[in-house]
């Protein structure tokens, strides 16, 4: 990253070139915006300084065949506490440190337990007046690393019906639905939310269900989305059906 | 509550379900006139975009029907439905909205009497819940 | 002009070949008795070992053999004579007269609401009644009804008229005549399937003489949940929920003095409905009385193993000697004779018993032989040539398939009728 | 804006005693589109049709909806209509107020009729959506494979070059036959292998569409139904050959008993392929023991292989007629004679004098050796009782069990087996023959160990479903099939995951990586439409506009109208 008038940006540094003034903290999701140039970096090996989150959002990538893994060199970036407070983070250690000190993750997301005790009827009016705020400005699809789309089906009116602005509740849910399987928790949708909507509580609470409904986690190669597969995980084979 | 009628949207696989739902009315099995049948030609390919559209327009509750596991005219396509469905739950029970609003369930073709139990506590359990909270948001 | 092969017989086998045979190009007439094709299958209610739901399979095949455009249903229509050489067959078919106009009736069923006939229904098993005027099961193909001139009222006596005074459709005609039509066709395929002997011909067993003795096919529409307790399963005697549940294997058939083959499937469809009546009755507990336990195709001895394991099906090796009715009525004694030398007599009381009697040719099968002139093998089964050529019968250009040749389940039936497509072709196509 | 028409049936009394069609035809016309609403006595009368078509020809209509009974047996009735009419089939829509509405709700004529007022609605939202659908069709090469040269493949490729159909069959060894080749006599026919064989033989040899490949192995399979190309190294070459259809016929083995009963060890302890061995020299044995079920129904293998017993019986009587003084005991756990001939020959062997002796899984034979002879020791479950006895000859009934490299040629052509390594066809009851992936047919004892009858039934009807698209030239599918939006798929591969019949890949295309559907292939379930993300994946005649059009018009008409 580098700052430039106040501005911290990821940068690009080609081979041979010198290093320079460059900061190790990350508040951006690099994958995102490596996804965006991957298409014009055809050859070579691209090395990045990868934090925990990152490191899961390219593993949703490797696993769908998006990128290619031979070509990604990660450096492991350890974060730090007020980094971790900041993004809520539960899981900050990369599999590989190659930069910083390992910490402890945080141990729960208060809002999300809390809106788990509430009464629905309660939770949902704290989600309606949470969606209220929202101006439709799409920051949360365009920032997110796996949101992997160019355009967004909640751009058009095939599935989010009401119209203007807020969008209403289609809008927030689809997009629940469709993180529901991919969803690496970096909080960079709640930071980018110009109205503070609490996205990523949303998400975590979401992530709380896959794991408990199919032992789902995200950001892990060898586990495919339970959504697209059999009952088994695999194509079935000679069983019993009668159940 | 007894004057409240719910509106239903039911999802219905072409070889199964709607089969069932047509014996069901081949047999004369009277139920709740408050369910819409949409064909679909597999549960699996009902999206979840569709249940999430039609809960947030105030629709009171879905129903998704297919083949019993096993049964699936398409081998393992109802298998994506049984994943899918209890996750469109999820994100229905995390915003607040019941997630008893959205049932899965199998009917063959040969469970007329099934279509028509299923419909008839479906009908009963969204009376109880009463009309969905998405009727009277507006945003 | 396509050549034209005629099909008897609309179960599954014919149903098949069909299909088949109109994909190939040819012009099929299928020729079936009974006002609906589907046959035996259709009467099922799961099918062994995936247990899957009988019509749920059966009926898009049914629909899609009636909608082929190279098929010609004869429903309700039989074989009257054969004349000529292959692959010049001149084959006669009586469309036998249902005084209603198919093409005008539309199958909405005023007629049959209104009919003041009731008569036991043959899909039923008799379980049910069915009116004069009647579809034989709900997902009937064609879907048009069908007088049943021996109960009409107005056919036999002259007076009623109700259901052409409801049809406003204008389909029911008292007066239609039997019609017969002639196919030159270049050949013959023959798959008439299989009945049930009857097994009140072997007294021991109790059939007629016991009230909760039943047939196997009459547990499977009792099983059905469009069968005629709508899938409860409840004793004939006094309605109740059997628990104790005892199926006969080899009624008739294995046996010198009857049937001596074996029907091949009763095993597998006894341990099925073993299984399937836990589904009806939790706490109901199976008991197989056989001889030996023929489990010999994909997934059939897993299936065995599992309805012992998890369903707690009892199979005991032995035939019962005697059956009777328990005290008042209710309820069926069944005297067998327990395992070895020191085995002795014991008799036990079941709540139902369930008999699975030798699977025959169906009726008609020598008659149809004899019109067509080929031979019948030494159990009554139509003879087939060779081993090279199993679906051929012993006159060139007329070909069997499924039951009516052997004792097989439904996929051998289903592969014998792709089977006797491929030899219509090579006869037709190659001439060997 | 299109032109629609609705039609409403009353059905006799049937639609019309619950719902007043009258008002649905009222209700109808003022929906959007809609240029004519009408109703008739019954729909599907001559009549009925007669005047829809009339109808269409006046009104120029451009969409038909006919609000009736169930489209799943009077669909293509009225798509005939419109396509006689001059409209395409596929902008016909099928609203059912029989089954669903008026048949169901007989007492509450009221809510039926508001209930198929607001199901037309959704039908004419859907039908206004409606796409003219052209199926879609890809040519078929006239040539079949056949992979095996057993008594099944020998069976099926017979048949296809008979129906005038070039085929290639291929077999790895350098003779044709199979296990025919090891057996003397067929039962329960009892009819010579040999001239079994020599019958194939002349019938394949006379034939010009005849190619066998003997000595050969397929390495690599590509394409699909109608369009495979197939790779396969013959004569230390490699050759391509494109083809049609693809039938399996790879066989299985007899399972060798390693171990059991001193098999390998004691001298006398045989297994049935090496008695057809020495029965075929003339040796013909004074006592003989058949131990059935050696390998089978038991855990770790728990099927039963179906054939064993119905060899052991054969073999049994061919030892009788040879040497009617010989003893033969058989210690079987069922006897598996199925069928009118098997168990004739059972009822033979046992009038013949064939002693049969009942065993249990948990008290199996003991063999033990006695000098030159062997020694047979069990419990008969009949007799209730152990029994021992001598015999000079001892054969092991194994099962036939799955050729060791079934998996690789499943990988080859994508299909699945089951957990025995026995290829599992699409459906066990209804095509026992066909794989799900097709163009691919499955026959014989790869699938599931079949007697030689059963073997040439079933590579008969293998052949018959190769045959058909070959000799239809085309396999035509109906319009229901998905499509992918390269503008708008972003190549996650939720769709891939998804297919049941692997119908989708990845592919480069102008806008870059993307799904892409393989027509031919594609089953229309829909699967992929709900697996997407990006709505870049549709199913045609139920496109996420069409179906969420639907759920528009519901809501539009049960909430915002009442409230």
């Amino acid at each position: 990253m580098v700052e430039e008038h106040g501005n911290v940006a990821p940068i690009m540094i080609p081979k041979g070139k010198e290093i320079g003034k460059v900061r190790i903290d990350v508040p951006y999701q690099v994958v995102t915006v490596l996804a965006n140039l991957y298409p014009w970096l055809s050859k070579g090996k691209i090395a990045v300084v990868t934090r925990r989150c990152d490191e899961k959002a390219f593993a949703e990538y490797f696993k769908r065949d998006l990128m290619d893994k031979s070509r990604i060199v990660m450096i492991g970036l350890a974060c730090g506490k007020d980094q971790i407070a900041r993004c809520r983070c539960t899981d900050p250690v990369p599999s590989k440190v190659h930069l910083g000190e390992p910490n402890k993750g945080v141990e729960k997301d208060d809002l999300a337990e809390k809106l788990g005790k509430m009464p629905p009827a309660e939770r949902l009016d704290f989600w309606v007046a949470q969606y209220r705020k929202c101006n439709k400005c799409f920051g949360c699809t365009i920032t997110c690393p796996v949101c992997f789309c160019d355009d967004c089906v909640l751009e058009d009116r095939t599935f989010v019906a009401e119209k203007g602005i807020p969008p209403g509740m289609a809008f927030h849910m689809v997009r629940t639905m469709h993180m529901a399987d991919k969803c690496i928790e970096c909080g960079e949708c709640e930071r980018a939310c110009p109205a503070e909507i609490p996205l990523l509580t949303m998400r975590k609470m979401l992530a709380k269900d896959m794991k408990e409904l199919y032992n789902f986690t995200s950001g892990d190669e060898k586990i495919v989305s339970p959504l697209n597969t059999t009952l088994d995980g695999e194509p079935m084979e000679d069983e019993c059906h009668e159940c | 509550m007894t004057d409240f009628n719910p509106t239903i949207l039911a999802f219905c696989c072409n070889w199964c379900s709607y089969a069932g739902a047509d014996l069901a009315g081949v047999s004369r099995l009277q139920m709740p006139p408050n369910v819409h049948v949409v064909r679909v030609m597999c549960s699996a390919s009902v999206k979840p975009e569709y249940v999430l559209k039609a809960i947030s327009q105030g629709i009171d509750g879905v129903l998704v029907l297919g083949c019993h596991i096993g049964d699936c005219h398409y081998m393992t396509g109802n298998h994506r439905t049984a994943k899918r469905i209890p996750v469109v739950q999820k994100v229905l029970k995390e915003a607040g909205i019941d997630e008893k609003r959205l049932r899965l369930d199998w009917v063959s073709a040969s469970e007329g009497e099934k279509f028509q139990t299923v419909i008839t506590e479906f009908v009963n359990d969204v009376k109880k819940l009463g009309p969905s909270p998405m009727r009277s948001v507006r945003f | 002009m396509p050549k034209k092969v005629v099909v008897i017989g609309g179960g599954i086998a014919g149903i098949q070949a069909s299909l088949d045979l109109a994909d190939m190009g040819y012009e099929v007439h299928l020729v079936e008795r009974s006002p609906s094709i589907g046959g035996r299958m259709a009467q099922l209610d799961k099918t062994f070992p995936t247990n899957d739901c009988s019509m749920c399979i059966l009926s898009p095949k049914m629909i899609m053999c009636a909608g082929h455009e190279n098929v010609r249903l004869h429903t309700y229509s039989e074989l009257e004579d054969i004349q000529g050489k292959f692959p010049h067959l001149k084959v006669k078919i009586r469309e036998k007269a249902r005084f209603v106009n198919i093409g005008r009736c539309t199958g909405c069923g005023d007629c049959i609401v209104k009919c003041p006939v009731k008569v036991p229904s043959e899909f039923e098993e008799g379980l049910a009644n069915r009116k004069a005027i009647y579809l034989p099961f709900p997902q009937a193909v064609p879907r048009k009804v069908t007088i049943d001139k021996d109960h009409c009222r107005m056919i036999t006596q002259g007076k009623c008229g109700v259901c052409k005074k409801v049809c406003q459709a204008g389909a029911i005609e008292y007066d239609q005549k039997d019609k017969v039509v002639v196919v030159d066709a270049s050949a013959v395929v023959i798959a008439t399937g299989l009945d049930l002997s009857d097994a009140s011909m072997l007294p021991q067993f109790g059939l007629g003489a016991c009230k909760d003795v039943v047939t196997s096919i009459q547990l499977e529409r009792l099983l059905s949940a469009s069968g005629p307790t709508g899938g409860h399963l409840v004793r004939p005697s006094d309605k109740k929920e059997p628990k104790k549940l005892a199926f006969v294997q080899c009624v008739g058939s294995r046996d010198a003095k009857m049937f001596q083959y074996c029907s091949s499937v009763c095993c597998m469809y006894a341990t099925k409905e073993s299984i399937l009546v836990r589904e009806h009755v939790p706490d109901i507990n199976s008991t197989i009385f056989y001889m030996d336990m023929r489990a010999t195709g994909k997934g059939f001895q897993e299936f065995v193993n599992r309805a012992e394991k998890n369903y707690g099906v009892r199979y005991v090796r032995s035939r019962p000697a005697k059956v009777q009715a328990a005290e008042g009525g209710s309820g069926v004694l069944v005297t067998y004779e327990t395992r070895g030398l020191a085995g002795e007599q014991v008799t036990e009381e079941f709540d139902m018993l369930v008999l699975c009697p030798a699977l025959v040719p169906s009726k008609g099968t020598p008659e149809l032989a004899s019109l067509v002139g080929i031979e019948l093998n030494e159990d009554k089964f139509l003879k087939t040539s060779e081993l090279r050529r199993p679906v051929d019968s012993t006159k060139k250009g007329i070909l069997v398939c499924g039951f009516a040749g052997e004792p097989m389940d439904i996929p051998d039936s289903v592969a014998q009728a792709s089977g006797v497509a491929a030899r219509v072709a090579e006869l037709l196509e190659g001439g060997v | 804006m299109p032109r629609i028409g609705v039609f409403v049936c009353h059905c006799g009394h049937n639609i019309a005693s619950a719902v007043n069609v009258e008002e649905v035809v009222k209700f109808a016309s003022t929906l959007p589109g809609v240029v004519a609403a009408e109703h008739n006595l019954y729909s599907c009368s001559e009549e009925g049709l007669s005047s829809i078509r009339k109808s269409i020809e006046k009104n120029k209509l451009d969409r038909v909806v006919v609000a009736a009974c169930t489209p799943r047996t009077h669909e293509p009735l009225f798509r005939k209509i419109c396509e006689l009419a001059g409209i395409n089939r596929y902008l016909f829509e099928f609203v059912n107020i029989r089954e669903h509405v008026s048949w169901i709700h007989a007492k509450e004529p009221k809510s039926a009729t508001e209930k198929a007022k607001r199901l037309v609605a959704m039908g004419v939202a859907k039908a206004s959506l409606l796409e003219p659908q052209q199926e879609a069709e890809t040519s078929v090469i006239p040539t079949a494979v056949v992979i095996g040269g057993g008594v099944s493949g020998l069976t099926a490729a017979a048949s296809l070059v008979s129906q005038g159909i070039d085929t290639h069959l291929f077999e790895r060894g350098d003779k044709v036959g199979g296990m025919l080749q090891d057996i003397a006599v067929i039962g329960p026919e009892f009819a010579e292998a040999r001239d079994l064989l020599d019958t194939f033989e002349s019938e394949l040899k006379r034939n010009k569409h005849a190619h066998i490949h003997t000595g050969s192995k397929i390495t690599a399979v590509t394409g699909f139904v109608g369009n495979f190309e197939v790779t396969y190294d013959e004569k230390r070459r490699t050759h391509k050959l494109p083809a049609g259809a693809i039938i399996v016929a790879t066989g299985a083995r007899e399972f060798e008993p390693k171990g059991e009963y001193g098999f390998g060890s004691v001298p006398g302890v045989v297994t049935q392929l090496g008695l057809e061995k020495m029965l075929s020299t003339g040796k013909i044995p004074d006592r003989v023991a058949f131990i059935q079920c050696v390998g089978s129904r038991q855990p770790g293998r728990e099927y039963c292989s179906r054939i064993c017993c119905n060899a052991s019986l054969k073999n049994a009587l061919r030892i009788l007629a040879a040497k009617p003084e010989s003893t033969v005991s058989i210690l079987h756990r069922d006897i598996m004679s199925y069928g009118t001939a098997s168990e004739r020959l059972y009822r033979e062997a046992s009038e013949k004098g064939v002693r049969f002796m009942r065993y249990s899984l948990d008290r199996p034979a003991r063999i033990a050796q006695k000098g030159k002879s062997l020694v047979v020791e069990v419990f008969d479950e009949t007799l209730d009782e152990f029994i021992d006895f001598g015999t000079d000859l001892v054969v092991l009934a194994s099962p036939l069990v799955s050729q060791p490299d079934s998996r690789d040629v499943g990988k080859l052509l994508k299909v699945p087996l089951d957990k025995h390594g026995f290829f599992l066809e699409a459906h066990v009851k209804l095509r026992p023959v066909e794989f799900a992936t097709d163009g691919v047919f499955i026959c014989g004892s790869a699938k599931w160990p079949s007697s030689v009858s059963e073997c040439i039934s079933q590579g008969m009807a293998a052949a018959a479903k190769a045959s058909i698209p070959i000799r239809r030239g085309k396999v035509v599918v109906e319009a229901i099939t998905a499509w992918a939006d390269p503008d708008k798929c972003a190549a996650c591969g939720n769709c891939v995951a998804s297919c049941p019949y692997e119908a989708i890949e990845i592919v480069m295309t102008a806008k870059g990586r993307a799904a892409k559907v393989n027509e031919a292939q594609c089953k229309g379930c829909g699967t992929c439409v709900a697996g997407c993300p990006n709505d870049a994946m549709q199913q045609r005649g139920f496109t996420t506009r069409q179906l969420s059009s639907m759920i528009d018009a519901l809501v539009k008409h049960a909430l915002e109208e009442s409230s």
